[in-house]
């Protein structure tokens, strides 16, 4: 299941309602994602995730789907938020339930690796104290994360 | 052909999105970008650095040679970060 | 922070509680165990798990003081359950926390890997329909992911 | 000395722990376990394959050939199943 949605969400009703069907499932992994109080050194004020409605559902079902394929996995979820965010506020969250605990720990990673690279969205930082406001740029580190995977 | 602008490139060319009707000279992305850009400076001066542009077609990432049609949707956007 | 108790957990509120005081928390990681119904094509009854008092405690935070000098991490958590469990009942949750990603997924990984492999617990399962009850045998398999972190 | 059993050791010597005194011949691990296997034949069934016994001497993984002493806390257990 995939949700892009700008309002906060509960990861303990979330993990719950992901493995309450299903009791043979014998792992959970989890991931989330939350924004950083200190950005390039500088207090962030707010972060503010533009996103590409439609297309971002459609690629994140899309590597979901890809997950599902790979791992035998029973169920999975992504949320990502997108909009203002402030430090300290959860923006994404990936879980992946298995009987296996390698599936679902290793399918987690894929995931969340792939979410903080290739996703279609796009960072505007505003820091404290400043009237400026910068769009974060791509690292070529986490470019290379997401290639590692892909040379599978 | 709905046009979409996103992130920086939103900001500098005012407005998140236009309908456009394509002519017939414009085949590809390239061609659309010349097109748009001989516009309005704001408009040039967004596309003046192709590298920082990417484009998807329908929902998929292109090429800037991709052919386009009159009812596809083109959105233009600065390289993802991630989320 | 280690735990070793009976009685079950809320991993909503662990999740909270982890992160709540550090806003430079990028990622949180996590992983919970959970009883499978089916064991050995058998269906389970129930699943006891014995311990030693005190080892256990002394061994869960040697490897939590390992995983916090392997990784940059801001937080970790580790609770482990003992004693009659069912299908589905949460067995075990760890969770870690970091600025970075992969130090939060890949120390998770590190210590749920130790901890289903060299925890000093033994498990005892009881099988519906039958009188009989078994005590489980290691498998190598599990030795041999842990081996992976160790050759490190 | 506080010996300790776990798992199925625990159920074949029928008991959860029991103080003991050393007696000056047992030095190692192994000659404990010699000494409790000649007491009764539960202890000795419980003993009688030791690849599958494993032991801790204060808390900590030992091989049998561990020196133990008076006030030590010794624990029988088989392999571990982990969580």
């Amino acid at each position: 299941m995939i949700r892009v949605q700008h309002q906060d969400f509960d990861p303990g009703k979330e993990l719950q309602d992901l493995t309450s069907n299903n009791k043979n499932i014998g792992g959970l992994a989890s991931f989330i994602g939350l924004v950083r109080e200190f950005s390039n050194d500088q207090k962030l004020d707010s972060m503010t995730l533009e996103h590409y409605p439609g297309m971002t559902e459609k690629m994140l079902l899309a590597i979901e789907s890809q997950a599902l394929n790979q791992w035998p996995l029973d169920a999975s979820l992504i949320i990502h938020r997108y909009g203002c965010l402030n430090p300290g506020d959860r923006i994404v969250m990936v879980a992946t339930a298995s009987s296996h605990r390698q599936a679902a720990l290793e399918s987690c990673t894929f995931l969340i690796d792939w979410l903080k690279t290739e996703a279609p969205f796009w960072k505007l930082e505003k820091y404290k104290g400043i009237e400026t406001y910068e769009w974060v740029k791509p690292t070529s580190k986490d470019t290379q994360k997401t290639k590692r995977w892909k040379s599978r | 052909m709905k046009i979409l602008y996103f992130a920086w490139i939103r900001e500098k060319v005012g407005c998140e999105s236009e309908e456009i009707s394509l002519s017939e000279e414009i085949e590809t992305v390239n061609d659309l970008i010349e097109w748009i850009s001989s516009r309005e400076p704001k408009y040039a001066n967004a596309f003046s650095d192709l590298r920082a542009v990417r484009v998807a077609v329908n929902m998929e990432f292109a090429q800037f040679d991709k052919r386009i049609k009159n009812n596809d949707e083109i959105a233009f956007f600065p390289p993802i970060t991630g989320g």
